[in-house]
């Protein structure tokens, strides 16, 4: 159980950091209908960062909940990967960093709806719907970008050689996600490589992209060692409950 | 009421018949310039406010205390934005075009409702939103789902419906708040004394200081007067107030037998008249967020108009190899 | 000596959050040596609020400190002018901001070092010399962005335009500080003002720029109606000793 | 050592006389240009090794837990600054400009000292900079402030003394941490296991894979090697950690009475060859922040060049006219 728990927390931690990213634009994206999808994708992440913190806390049963493990938590006991908590950037690196976390989600999403913990494939059979939108409408934008004017291809190539490299981090595994693989309740990341590759290949090669070639494989969030942006999402995101201790929303 | 020119013109007559009928009047219909006018001014205004009104309450999205009011909070912001296009629409029905609106937003132009010209520094501020200025929208709108103009009535009921589940989120956050820690209940009431006379504005001016209503009255674009709403809007929220165990900052605020509605003081009208003219707390502060995201986002933009124009030829060039 | 408490606190918030807005400047501003020029004016500006909160604290004598007051109060109560909480921006928004504040704040500090408060007049005594380099600066650099180029012409009158108005505030008085200003202790604020319009009058000319006709006054952070601004600068201000409750450090 | 060329130009005989006798190079005197180059260098990278390095300490200004830790942090990332901007004088009394240093920092082609790549995300980590990254620092420096070239001896006086204060203040930082609650002596064991390692290759690689270290020994521009000063440092901080009551990373460190030093294990040098080719957590996210206040400035620089120039132009009318 111990082993679910923190695989929940991974789970859980990955989106709710990008759904906090996702939260930052709203009325601040360059259209009002950016706005409302913006908006969707923070709902929906959010969603299932409640239902995976929810199921941590009643695994491991010591009296946490949903919000004291977002809220109460320091920057080395979140577990997210580095990709979600890069600050959004101009809207290009905001599609970029969605595009590669999609070309992931849905297929992990995929292969996690068959997991033998019952939550985890429930939370997953839900999100495989939302996440086919989620890339829907992020492949969408970045082909938009990329083949669109000048300035939006050299804002996307930019944003892509930047954050590229950080999508390495998702396909690692470790001892404790290969006992869970065997046990059947957690998805081979590293199987799911070849259809993420496939995949963003084809939406780069419509958005006219290329994709840096680099051996810069920024990794240790499910450590815990996280970049520095990550401090300052948490001092504003954990502010009331750390403000106001011991007391109900 | 009329003057001698418009009664000339027959349709204008039958427009008047249908109108103060309860008929509803569509887009495809014949309509007086004078209330084609009226209605693109008031619905993009309404829009506006929905745009503008984002703001104020999307200052707690990343700060939101739990993750429960964070999603409701998310969601009820969403609504807004929502809510404006759909607006922007039912403008579009008479002939205004959404571009040349939000232009007139941008430039200072255009007035959006003066309620988001003040700050919210507390989250207690999001629930008394939700619960006072959400609940005067909704007196004020919920007249409006029988106006005459059909898109903006059928707009209406659904901004309503909306708004209504808002309203109940605002009152929860309050609720909580007042029946929480010593803090929790201070930053409650504080919010309920900055919120209170501004949300009692939102009704606008007194009737004899209104010289528009009547015109709309007639048209059924407005279909109660604003003290008439405004004493609504009193007599509805002061037992939630007590409800909650917070005071309602109006030494003046009585029941009075006779009546039977509340008596109640003076709004202070210069200072609604200040944030109208521009002098509010936040209203640069509001345009220039808005400036802003619309020129940051200019690129992006472009960039989607280049990339619909390349798949056009593109797809022009295929038809005609074909 | 409530009195005293109050006006302390006020003076002490202007220090402290004008100190902190210049410190998010660290490298990050235009030149190196600015880097260094604004830090010293964050540090006497922070050395200030230490010795006035402090001072308050003392007074008070209800067990609080420095720290306390400086990371343990919400946003209403906060005491110091509107104009010293409004963000940075650009670096010509920063310098205008400086300006008015130095323009008026210079005689302020000649005015206080006279005060029948002995702290009060210890903290102005040697706040005096500082606020003179700080005039200095501002208004050179107010002269090269407005006298540069067109471009920071352009920015310099923009944040001219928008800042101008928070200036007023600065000249409030109210029933309290009258009641200080009779007992020898406190500054007549409105007598300062020739002295900052002559001087800032001088200073526009010499760098081409025009005073906006505004009526607009913006007001309210005396009694602790605050703009949404400050409420993400005491976020992160205010993060660790919210998020580590009763630790010493 | 001397290869065939050289050894034909007496004045480099002379220069070397010179220096094995401890005699200070100035400016103005004649020098083998393989000596300046060499120093320019090392300056330079000195110099932006104090610039970078404003970064992971300059991360917690805004969130320091009281007002005296602030307004120290402050202090010493000014002082940060200010070893740069005189660092970067010494490297132009050798005839380079700071300018083309600052664009080749800016163009990644220059170096800086690699440990400015690892982040900060606790408040420990101010204190584990000041204590190790600032201890091994004077280390490396304080040999330096004997250095054969004047400028950059003068330099290293003024930084060893800052860095003193700098390093006390960062261990002062660590000890209220270890005497603290049990979360603050997490914080501090979790930063003392960051930076362990870090700071121990901060001495450069191990002397038999250090190829320029013999010249530059000659030159006295270096004078002692690196493994003595590792091993320098691990004897100074091993009963500074044992004092603080904190572990040090390393399961191989046991005090050796023969040597009379302290044994300790291989640093990671892969990981360290991975930061140095830009592949350390921060290296990319250092120079593009560098980049960014370079460029945002850019229009500053240039008001106060345009300005400059119209004064200029207004004394020389003046004086014309006079």
């Amino acid at each position: 159980a111990a082993d679910v728990v923190a695989y929940a927390l991974r789970l859980g931690d990955d989106s709710l950091i990008l759904g906090q990213r996702l939260s930052e634009w709203c009325a601040k994206s360059p259209e009002m209908e950016l706005d409302i999808a913006l908006m969707n994708l923070s709902l929906d992440l959010f969603g299932r960062a409640r239902t995976l913190l929810s199921h941590a806390a009643a695994l491991e049963n010591e009296g946490r909940d949903e919000d004291s493990i977002a809220f109460l938590r320091d920057i080395g006991d979140f577990r997210n990967v580095l990709l979600v908590e890069q600050p959004n950037g101009d809207f290009a690196e905001t599609i970029v960093r969605q595009v590669l976390f999609d070309c992931f989600d849905l297929p992990f999403q995929e292969a996690l709806a068959a997991s033998a913990d019952e939550t985890l494939a429930a939370v997953a059979a839900k999100a495989v719907k939302e996440s086919a939108y989620h890339l829907r409408f992020s492949a969408n934008w970045l082909i938009r970008l990329g083949d669109g004017t000048e300035e939006s291809h050299r804002r996307a190539q930019a944003a892509l050689d930047a954050l590229a490299p950080y999508a390495h981090e998702l396909f690692e595994t470790d001892a404790l996600e290969d006992r869970l693989i065997k046990a059947g309740v957690a998805v081979d990341r590293a199987a799911l490589r070849p259809r993420f590759d496939e995949r963003l290949a084809a939406i780069l090669k419509e958005a006219t992209l290329t994709l840096p070639g680099t051996e810069w494989r920024p990794t240790g969030g499910r450590r815990g060692e996280h970049s520095e942006a990550l401090g300052f999402l948490l001092a504003e995101m954990q502010w009331m409950q750390r403000a106001y201790p011991d007391s109900e929303w | 009421m009329k003057d001698a020119l418009t009664a000339t013109d027959p349709r204008e007559t039958a427009f008047e018949e249908h109108v103060s009928a309860d008929g509803q009047v569509e887009p495809k219909d014949w309509m007086p310039e004078a209330y084609r006018k009226t209605l693109v001014r008031q619905i993009s205004q309404h829009a506006h406010s929905e745009i503008i009104g984002m703001q104020p309450e999307g200052n707690w999205i990343t700060r939101a205390p739990s993750l429960r009011r964070k999603v409701a909070l998310i969601a009820k912001v969403q609504d807004e934005a929502g809510h404006g296009l759909y607006l922007y629409s039912a403008a579009e029905t008479l002939g205004a075009s959404r571009d040349d609106m939000v232009d007139a937003l941008l430039e200072g132009k255009a007035k959006y409702s003066s309620i988001f010209n003040y700050p919210t520094p507390t989250w207690a501020d999001i629930g008394a939103i939700g619960w006072l200025v959400d609940g005067a929208a909704i007196t004020n709108q919920v007249p409006l789902c029988r106006t005459s103009y059909g898109p903006y009535a059928r707009a209406m009921v659904r901004v309503c419906k909306e708004e209504s589940f808002h309203q109940r989120q605002g009152y929860e956050i309050m609720l909580q708040l007042a029946r929480g820690t010593d803090a929790q209940k201070k930053m409650a009431q504080e919010a309920l004394n900055r919120w209170w006379w501004p949300c009692l504005m939102m009704f606008g001016p007194p009737d004899h200081d209104s010289p528009n209503s009547a015109r709309s009255m007639a048209w059924k674009i407005k279909r109660h007067s604003n003290d008439e709403l405004r004493q609504r809007f009193v007599d509805q929220t002061v037992p939630q107030a007590e409800f909650l165990g917070l005071s309602i900052p109006d030494p003046d605020l009585k029941w009075n037998e006779e009546r039977g509605h509340y008596d109640f003081g003076t709004p202070p009208w210069d200072e609604f008249m200040e944030v109208v003219k521009g002098n509010g707390p936040c209203n640069r502060q509001r345009l220039n967020a808005r400036r802003k995201a619309h020129d940051d986002g200019a690129w992006v933009r472009e960039a989607a108009l280049a990339h619909a124009e390349k798949r056009r030829e593109r797809a022009e060039a295929a038809s005609q190899a074909a």
